[in-house]
């Protein structure tokens, strides 16, 4: 439980650092290290598939895509960032902290019984081949359509006017 | 053929093969796209002649195609209002379709023109026939998309916008009475106007149906597309004013009105100071007005006002006048538009003011343009004498002396601004350059509807059979002591 | 509900917010793209939150994963896009891409 | 019939697979591949029609799809303007290069529309929201302009916050209810959905977030800058078929399929329709931009197909239905033509324009088609889908409503005359004189849609009968 | 029974081919002729066939029913005489005319219809015959050339008024429960509002016909402008007769007059009768002056009706018929003078009558039936009138006599002029230009022994006269025969007196122009000013612009006013909130999410 807690206030530290960071490298780490938190909070619930998915596609594949693109883009304007949000973020935190307290007080309120799950998988596997298979194909047609879209993203432009 | 069949086939032989003439036309180029028009015209209108001994003998046709659940089905009617108004919109539809064969110029568009002139008569034909509330609708809006069309035919980039104004103005009072319809459909359940026989309407309802049927009869003050549509080619306003697009309005409220919903009593008379002013207004701009087509189109919404003071009347009398008014008033304003097409080929203006002893130079024109004058004018024993007696009688009938010696001081303006007109184009001095009578085909069916509308009065009694069935056939049927002695 | 998941639902909202703060405020592409992974983040919790109230970690897990998934993908497209918005010279503060408007 | 399920399914992810492979046969290979595959879906649901009344379902590793008629119905929409939109393609796409790439995104596209209306589970609804809207996100920056980059770049930013909120009410209601399909779903809301908080709060964010995907005002904003920026058949799809799809066909299935139609919610779509309808017509009139005019005015109509389920009785549904099958076909034909006009004349700012009718004859005569339909003019089909929603809203006794409704259509056959005034109608603009009709499989497209346009209305009581009341039957169980 | 309609039908089918004879102006000239003979014969016919009655439906009220009486045939006696004589002088008198072909058409047309309203039975079918009747007036005026085309214009306009007018009596006549067909009378009382209503519009409408006040005011300008043949035919004999014996109908036969409506139809006649007294007096054209002198009389005419009583009844009748003969032999007598001397002005037709003896004799046995000289027909009418007033009011009888002693006056001025001692040379006339008017003179002359013998047949149309009928009324010698004597003897004083102060008969009575007071009102009746038509017009004119610059093209003003407003407020703020900016979308977003969870929660 305190690990829990604990691991909850740091992820939430950690992306309210990435919104002070004046430097987007280091808010990348922060997004990284929020990403490491958050696997180890799925651990926590047991979730440990979607923990190692967490681990390694986020924390590790989003921040490598991250940074390339920022050293491909070093030359912009890096420093068009005004310091506004950061100045209220902090302020705001409170405010979003009461909402989400709020709110998630309120929705425990009426969250009491927790319907019996009916014919629940046993294992993963099952749950995912079995049960979301419907998700595997839309995986796969979602892969795609991201390989193909930056594929295409990045094609060779053709020169010239509108006329074939 | 029976009655049914004849109906259908007056309605699609002009609906559906007007389909053909952008066909023919995408072919082969040439006058055969104006003939193949004529043909379709006029076979739609031979076929109204069989309907008309029925119709005389008051016998009534009605059935029903199922459609759409008990919603929408196409529902025909021929009674003797129908069989009236087909049969006269189809003939002078066909006569000036013959017309538009010496006055269209041979260009791009002209399939495009003989496409939708056809269209068109097949939507009148469709709508005069149909009694489902959302069928009538249907053709109502395709004469409005029609309409947009031939109005712009000219393409000039104000015609267009004059083109879009008619067509904003009809739509948007019909879709205001299509929102009325739906309140009598709420109230009744049906949208079968002989389901409705009889039934109140709602002042709403009312309000917003007379939106639709007065923006596309033109009354004041949703008349101002109408003088602007005079930028089409004559043979279209001809069309507009005479065979087809007024007459919609007119129609449309004697098919719901008066054989369908019926009017509170008190309600009357206020639909008449409506009328009557309309009929004023636009007799007083017609009097200020030097551009002859937009002058003719000011008288039609007067002439309009008074066959709506006949309906409004809510009187057998008043009702046959409307009718008869229907008839003389698009045989004379036909010729009379046609005529102005002759003098704006002849003359290559519309500026009346620019005109002057034509009379010379195309007698015929100006004969058979002072008898139509005079017809609208009402001056026996022209056809639009007897109507405009009828109508004014059906309102002294329905004791509205005071709205009826106000319609007889708009007649005055009417004699007054027709006349006027006739003389300042064809009598007085000649003014401007060399001029020439039209073309054979054109002037002959100017003399054509001259003489018809002399004939027609001197045959009125044949007519006038026919609207008294159509009067003894309303949703109301009284007659006050001494009608028709 | 038990607090594991309270508290679940508690970050996973307040994860959100913030998201959605980040990218209100914030100019730059590159930093939007942190904001919608922060918004990302709040998402998985609360998703998380659901499972754990329901004790469903088998079935949660597998939406987790696809959601990760998705939002991987995403996150490169959007890259790519960014790149590309780069390449075709222009700028990339997001106040500046303004020239649709009307 | 199963198969027929899984080749509808299967055949765009097939299809956008083997996409790559098959254009090195060259060109003509690849439009013929494109085609093909989408004619087998066309045929596909044609097949399926006759059983509309009936739910059909396939299973396959452990993926479980249906059909019923509100599936049924979308489907008929998406792969039939997806096919135009593909035909029209294959002559449209030649300027901007990577045609494979361009096909296999359009199918994936469909794929995702066509997997989102056919799957029962909440999540997996999702998910192919996610695969259309991914293809969508790269195909609105498919020209690699400015301003494909910039709307794509708005689309995906304000879509992800979107989604985001339908995830979270997506767990909302996985933790009331302990399930995701919809039977299951709909079982356990059965009676007391709207008194549930926790489930209205989630209903909340599905307005909300499918709102967005729908261009609901005020969550439009993305509409105006990513459909003009796309390539005119992906504005086609766009504006057709995913904004239906992935908004309303979403807020359709879940409120009326699952939550029964709680007032409150209805009462939301209703007022946000109506906002929708006005501010879309309102901008559009001022709109110098071609595509940006039919951008907005599809965020107008978007509005009346919301006042439509807003009304909820059968007539509105009906109607609003009936609108989604016609604004479908009429706006991807104007689209289309707009697309015709730019691909000949390179510009979309209708100022430049004027007569176009007379060097593009096909062009103008089908978007006069379009115009028409979308004005609601009888007898094109765009009259009767309105002519339901003010039925229903007379029935609801929602006069002002309905007036208003009927106010709009008044202006939409405004601003719409003045496109066409301003572009094809009037006299041509001569520096346009050398101007040619659109290339044939760009016309062919838009004969298609522009004749689909007018049978719908002319066939209306069967494309009702076959189509739209199974759909409406699904929703409100009965007539 | 065909006769009868042959009357009818065949001028009027001649008039419709008339145009085709327009290229042979021989054929054109003996077309009216031909005709007239035609009519002759068939009214020969009639003559044997009456009386007889037919009717046949044709639309609502409309029957066309027929019917011939003795009445109705003396009618047409004078009708076919008229024609004839028409149709003689046309012989000649076309060629001269600015659009001859217009002339004999509109003549035809003229007689025809005049035909059909008198054998005509049914009120609204005469009132088709009276329309196409003022078609015939119109194309008879305009076949004066262009400078008639104005006045043909306001004949039609202020014709076509004025049976509005009627028609609108009409109306409230049926709906009264008066019967549209005169063979079976229903009179209508006066008295209620509404039948008194009725009664005006229809008085005012059979007055107009016969060129009453206020509707008169064309008939001098025609005079001068029109062809001499159609004025002769036309508003000097015709029009009077339809109009008269007409408005005797509605006071017999349709409706029953009380005080009221006596008193202003009496205020009608007065003012008619003095309104061109006074121009006519000083009047140079000679035309001119006699269409000025066709209009008192009819003022008195309708005085005479206005009794209510068979004596004044009968009175107007003669006096009509007479009249009818008088003038239209004084026009035919004009006109050729005028062909002549090439001019009308009074001046230049001084003596002419000495010269041509025919038109000369002729002039004067007209003037004597003018002046109501016995055995005149117009000396029994005379009688006839002063009588019935003398029932009725003896003030206005008094006033009565003031305007026949005028008119006497005028007269003796006429044939002064045309009689004057004066070397003049003899102009060389064919027989058809100088016989018409010379007939016209004689059966003018005689009108009193056609009246003698045809009591019974005013007597059907008046009613029963009491013991003596009315030859009682008229064949005696009482105060009223002074009264008669008077006049002559007052009026030609009058003129005489005039004479003595001015150089030429022509010159008498134009002291009266720089008179101080009259001249006023002499220039204000030149300048039109008193003019009802004129005036009116440009009070229409008037009214009608600002009908239309300030309403109906006001709608138009006003619509696109709210356009542009709309535009200008809604548009450019809804676009300029699009301006792109991501947070802003992102912000309405969350506005949205918030305002929609509230919709749905609350």
């Amino acid at each position: 439980m305190t690990l829990l807690v604990g691991c909850l206030v740091l992820l939430v530290v950690a992306v309210v650092l990435l919104g002070l960071f004046r430097d987007l490298l280091y808010s990348a780490l922060a997004l990284a290290a929020a990403s490491v938190l958050l696997s180890v909070v799925l651990f926590q619930f047991g979730a440990n598939i979607a923990a190692v998915f967490e681990l390694s596609v986020c924390a590790g594949l989003i921040t490598v895509l991250f940074v390339s693109t920022v050293s491909l883009t070093k030359d912009s304007d890096q420093g068009v960032e005004s310091r506004l949000p950061a100045r209220f973020l902090l302020p705001m935190l409170v405010v979003f902290a009461a909402v989400a307290y709020g709110g998630s007080h309120w929705l425990a309120s009426y969250l009491t019984a927790p319907a019996p799950p009916v014919g629940a998988p046993a294992s993963f596997a099952e749950a995912f081949w079995g049960q979301r298979g419907t998700d595997v194909l839309g995986q796969v047609a979602i892969i795609l359509a991201g390989v193909l879209g930056v594929l295409a993203v990045f094609r060779a432009k053709l020169a010239g006017g509108h006329h074939d | 053929m029976d009655l049914q069949t004849t109906a259908l086939a007056i309605i699609a032989v002009p609906l559906l093969g007007s389909f053909l003439i952008p066909v023919v036309g995408w072919m082969r180029k040439g006058k055969l796209t104006g003939y193949l028009a004529v043909a379709l015209i006029g076979a739609a209108h031979l076929m109204t002649w069989t309907l008309l001994g029925p119709a005389r003998a008051g016998q009534v046709t009605s059935f029903k195609i199922p459609f759409y659940g008990d919603l929408i089905n196409l529902s025909l009617t021929i009674d003797a209002l129908a069989a009236f108004m087909a049969f006269t919109s189809s003939l002078i539809a066909t006569l000036i379709a013959i017309y538009s064969l010496g006055y269209i110029e041979h260009g791009d568009h002209e399939p495009e023109y003989y496409f939708i002139v056809t269209l068109f008569l097949g939507a009148m034909m469709g709508l005069v026939f149909s009694t489902n509330i959302i069928f009538l609708y249907t053709f109502w809006e395709i004469s409005a998309l029609a309409c947009w069309r031939l109005i712009g035919y000219f393409r000039e980039p104000d015609y267009i916008w004059k083109a879009d104004k008619a067509f904003l103005v009809t739509f948007g009072g019909a879709v205001l009475m299509l929102l009325g319809f739906v309140l009598v459909y709420a109230q009744y359940g049906t949208f079968e106007i002989a389901d409705l026989r009889g039934k109140t309407v709602s002042a709403v309802a009312l309000v917003l149906i007379l939106a639709g049927v007065f923006s596309k009869s033109a009354s004041v003050p949703l008349h101002t597309w109408l003088p602007d549509a005079g930028v089409a080619p004559s043979t279209i306003t001809s069309l507009l004013h005479a065979a087809i697009l007024v007459k919609i309005g007119l129609y449309g409220f004697a098919r719901l009105f008066c054989n369908g919903l019926s009017i509170p009593p008190q309600w009357h008379k206020w639909l008449l100071a409506v009328a009557l002013g309309s009929a004023f207004v636009s007799a007083c701009a017609a009097l200020q007005e030097t551009n002859i087509k937009r002058l003719l189109a000011f008288s039609t919404v007067s002439q309009i006002g008074y066959t709506f003071l006949g309906l409004f009347a809510f009187t057998a009398t008043g009702y046959v006048g409307a009718l008869l008014y229907i008839m003389a008033h698009g045989l004379a304003k036909g010729g009379l538009f046609l005529c102005a097409g002759i003098i704006e080929h002849g003359t290559h203006t519309k500026d009346m003011t620019k005109m002057g002893g034509l009379f010379k130079k195309m007698p015929v024109t100006a004969v058979a343009y002072l008898v139509c004058a005079l017809s609208i004018a009402g001056i026996p024993p022209m056809a639009g004498f007897f109507s405009k007696y009828f109508v004014i009688q059906g309102m002294v009938n329905g004791g509205y002396h005071y709205l009826a010696v106000g319609a007889i001081l708009t007649a005055v303006l009417t004699l007054l601004y027709m006349l006027r007109s006739f003389h300042t184009i064809f009598l007085g001095q000649p003014r401007g350059e060399s001029h020439h009578e039209g073309a054979p085909v054109m002037v002959t069916v100017v003399a054509i509807l001259a003489v018809m509308t002399v004939l027609a009065g001197f045959f009125l009694p044949m007519p006038f059979a026919l609207a008294k069935v159509a009067a003894a056939q309303r949703t109301i049927f009284y007659t006050l002591a001494g009608l028709w002695r | 509900m038990t607090e594991a998941v309270l508290g679940l639902f508690f970050a996973g909202f307040l994860v959100f917010l913030v998201g959605v703060y980040l990218l209100l405020s914030y100019r730059n592409l590159l930093r939007l793209v942190l904001g919608v992974e922060v918004l990302a983040k709040g998402v998985t919790l609360v998703l998380l939150g659901a499972g754990a109230h329901l004790g469903m970690t088998t079935l949660i897990q597998s939406l987790i994963v696809t959601f990760i998934i998705v939002e991987t993908i995403l996150a490169a497209v959007m890259l790519a896009i960014i790149v590309v918005c780069h390449r075709t010279n222009l700028s990339l503060d997001v106040r500046m891409l303004s020239r649709l408007r009307g | 019939m199963e198969g027929l399920v899984g080749t509808l399914f299967l055949t765009p992810l097939v299809g956008a697979l083997l996409m790559p492979w098959v254009s090195k046969l060259g060109r003509r290979a690849a439009d013929a591949f494109v085609t093909l595959a989408m004619v087998v879906t066309v045929v596909t649901c044609l097949l399926l029609l006759p059983g509309a009344a009936s739910t059909c379902t396939f299973e396959w590793l452990g993926a479980h799809v249906e059909v019923d008629g509100l599936s049924l119905l979308f489907l008929v929409v998406v792969n039939g303007v997806g096919l135009c939109c593909a035909v029209y393609s294959i002559d449209y796409i030649g300027h901007y290069g990577g045609r494979a790439k361009f096909f296999s995104l359009l199918l994936l596209m469909v794929m995702g529309l066509n997997g989102m209306v056919l799957v029962r589970d909440l999540f997996s609804l999702y998910l192919f929201l996610e695969v259309a809207s991914v293809a969508a996100y790269v195909l609105v920056a498919y020209n690699l302009e400015f301003d494909g980059i910039e709307a794509s770049l708005k689309y995906l930013l304000l879509s992800v916050v979107a989604t985001g909120m339908v995830l979270i009410g997506i767990s909302l209601i996985l933790a009331t209810t302990g399930t995701l399909g919809f039977a299951g779903l709909r079982a356990a809301l059965a009676g007391g959905a709207a008194s549930n908080p926790v489930l209205m709060l989630a209903a909340g964010l599905f307005v909300a977030g499918f709102g967005l995907k729908a261009a609901v005002v005020p969550f439009h904003a993305w509409l105006p800058d990513a459909h003009p920026s796309a390539p005119a058949p992906i504005s086609a799809m766009l504006s057709g078929v995913v904004i239906k799809v992935a908004g309303v066909y979403a807020l359709v299935r879940l409120f009326f399929g699952v939550y029964a139609a709680p007032p409150h919610v209805l009462r939301a779509l209703l007022i946000l329709g109506l906002l929708s309808m006005v501010v879309g017509a309102v901008v559009a009139y001022f709109q110098t931009d071609f595509k940006r005019l039919l951008a907005y005015s599809s965020i107008s109509q978007i509005g009346y197909i919301l006042i439509g389920l807003g009304i909820g009785n059968w007539f509105g549904i009906v109607g609003a239905l009936f609108h989604v099958l016609n604004h479908a076909i009429f706006k991807s034909l104007l689209f289309l033509n707009s697309g015709a006009v730019q691909y000949r004349t390179g510009t979309r700012d209708i100022r430049e324009m004027g007569g176009l009718e007379n060097r593009m004859r096909v062009t103008g005569v089908t978007s006069v088609f379009g115009t028409l339909s979308i004005a609601g003019v009888p007898p094109f089909g765009g009259f009767f889908s309105k002519l339901f929603i003010i039925l229903g809203a007379v029935a609801a006794k929602q006069w002002v409503v309905a007036f208003l409704t009927v106010f709009f259509s008044i202006f939409t056959l405004g601003y719409f005359l003045y496109l066409q005034r301003r572009v094809f109608f009037g006299k041509l603009n001569e520096k346009w004189n050398e101007l040619k009709e659109a290339p044939a499989a760009m016309s062919v497209a838009v004969v298609v849609l522009a004749a689909t346009t007018l049978l719908v209305g002319v066939f209306f009581d069967s494309v009702l009968r076959g189509l739209i009341e199974p759909a409406a039957r699904v929703l409100v169980g009965g007539n | 029974m065909t006769a009868m309609l042959l009357l009818i039908v065949v001028p009027i089918l001649a008039a419709l081919v008339t145009p085709l004879a327009r290229k042979n102006p021989r054929a054109l000239a003996a077309l009216p002729l031909t005709v007239a003979g035609l009519s002759t014969l068939g009214f020969l016919l009639a003559l044997g066939a009456s009386p007889l009655a037919l009717s046949s439906p044709f639309a609502g009220p409309f029957t066309l029913a027929f019917t011939l009486d003795a009445w109705r045939l003396l009618l047409l006696a004078f009708v076919c005489f008229f024609q004839l004589m028409t149709g003689m002088y046309a012989l000649r008198s076309v060629a001269g005319a600015a659009r001859p072909a217009l002339l004999v058409g509109s003549l035809l047309l003229a007689f025809g219809s005049a035909c059909g309203v008198v054998l005509t039975a049914n009120v609204f079918v005469l009132l088709i015959f009276w329309e196409m009747f003022l078609l015939a007036l119109y194309g008879s005026i305009a076949s004066g050339g262009e400078q008639a085309e104005r006045v043909a214009l306001k004949a039609l306009i202020i014709g076509g008024t004025s049976d509005f007018l009627m028609v609108m009596g009409l109306m409230m006549y049926l709906l009264l429960g008066g019967s549209p067909l005169l063979g079976q009378p229903v009179r209508i009382a006066a008295t209620p509002e509404a039948g008194l209503v009725a009664f005006v519009l229809i008085f005012l409408g059979a007055g107009a016909k016969a060129g009453m006040f206020p509707f008169h005011t064309w008939i001098p300008e025609a005079a001068e402008v029109m062809p001499a043949t159609g004025f002769a035919a036309l508003p000097a004999s015709l029009e009077k007769i339809l109009g008269i014996s007409f408005l005797i109908t509605v006071t017999n036969q349709m409706f029953i007059l009380d005080r009221r409506a006596r008193v202003i139809m009496v205020i009608f006649g007065l003012v008619t009768m003095f309104a061109v007294l006074l121009p006519a007096l000083v009047e140079r054209n000679f035309k001119k002056t006699l269409a000025l002198t066709a209009i008192s009389p009819v003022g008195f005419m309708v005085a005479g009706a206005a009794t209510s009583h068979v004596a004044g009844i009968a009175g107007a009748l003669m006096y009509m018929l007479t009249h009818a003969t008088y003038k239209s032999g004084m026009f035919f007598a004009a006109g050729a003078l005028e062909a002549k001397a090439g001019s009308a002005r009074l001046e230049d037709l001084r003596g002419l009558g000495r010269a041509v003896p025919a038109i000369g004799w002729g002039f004067a046995l007209a003037y004597l039936a003018a002046i109501s000289m016995v055995p005149t027909g117009g000396f029994m009418a005379k009688e006839l009138i002063f009588e019935g007033m003398l029932h009725r009011a003896p003030s206005v009888l008094a006033l009565l006599v003031v305007g026949a002693i005028l008119n006497v006056a005028v007269m003796t001025k006429l044939l002064a002029v045309v009689w004057e001692r004066r070397p003049v040379a003899r102009p060389a006339l064919a027989g058809c230009e100088y016989v018409p008017a010379l007939l016209l003179g004689v059966a003018a002359f005689f009108t009193g022994l056609v009246f003698a013998a045809a009591v019974p047949a005013f007597e059907l149309k008046v009613g029963p006269a009491g013991p003596g009928g009315l030859t009682a009324m008229f064949n005696h010698v009482g105060p009223l025969t002074y009264v008669s004597l008077l006049v002559w003897i007052l009026g030609i004083a009058l003129y005489l007196v005039a004479r003595e102060r001015t150089s030429s008969p022509a010159e008498a009575f134009s002291g009266l122009r720089t008179s101080p007071a009259t001249a006023g009102a002499l220039r204000l009746a030149e300048e039109k000013k008193l003019d009802w038509y004129e005036v009116g017009v440009k009070v229409v004119e008037w009214l009608t612009r600002v009908v239309f610059r300030y309403f109906e093209r006001l709608i138009d003003v006003v619509a696109d006013a709210i356009v542009a407003g709309g535009k200008a407020v809604s548009g450019p703020a809804l676009s300029a909130v699009h301006n792109g900016v991501y947070g802003n979308y992102l912000s309405w977003v969350v506005v949205g999410l918030i305002v929609v969870l509230a919709l749905v929660l609350m």
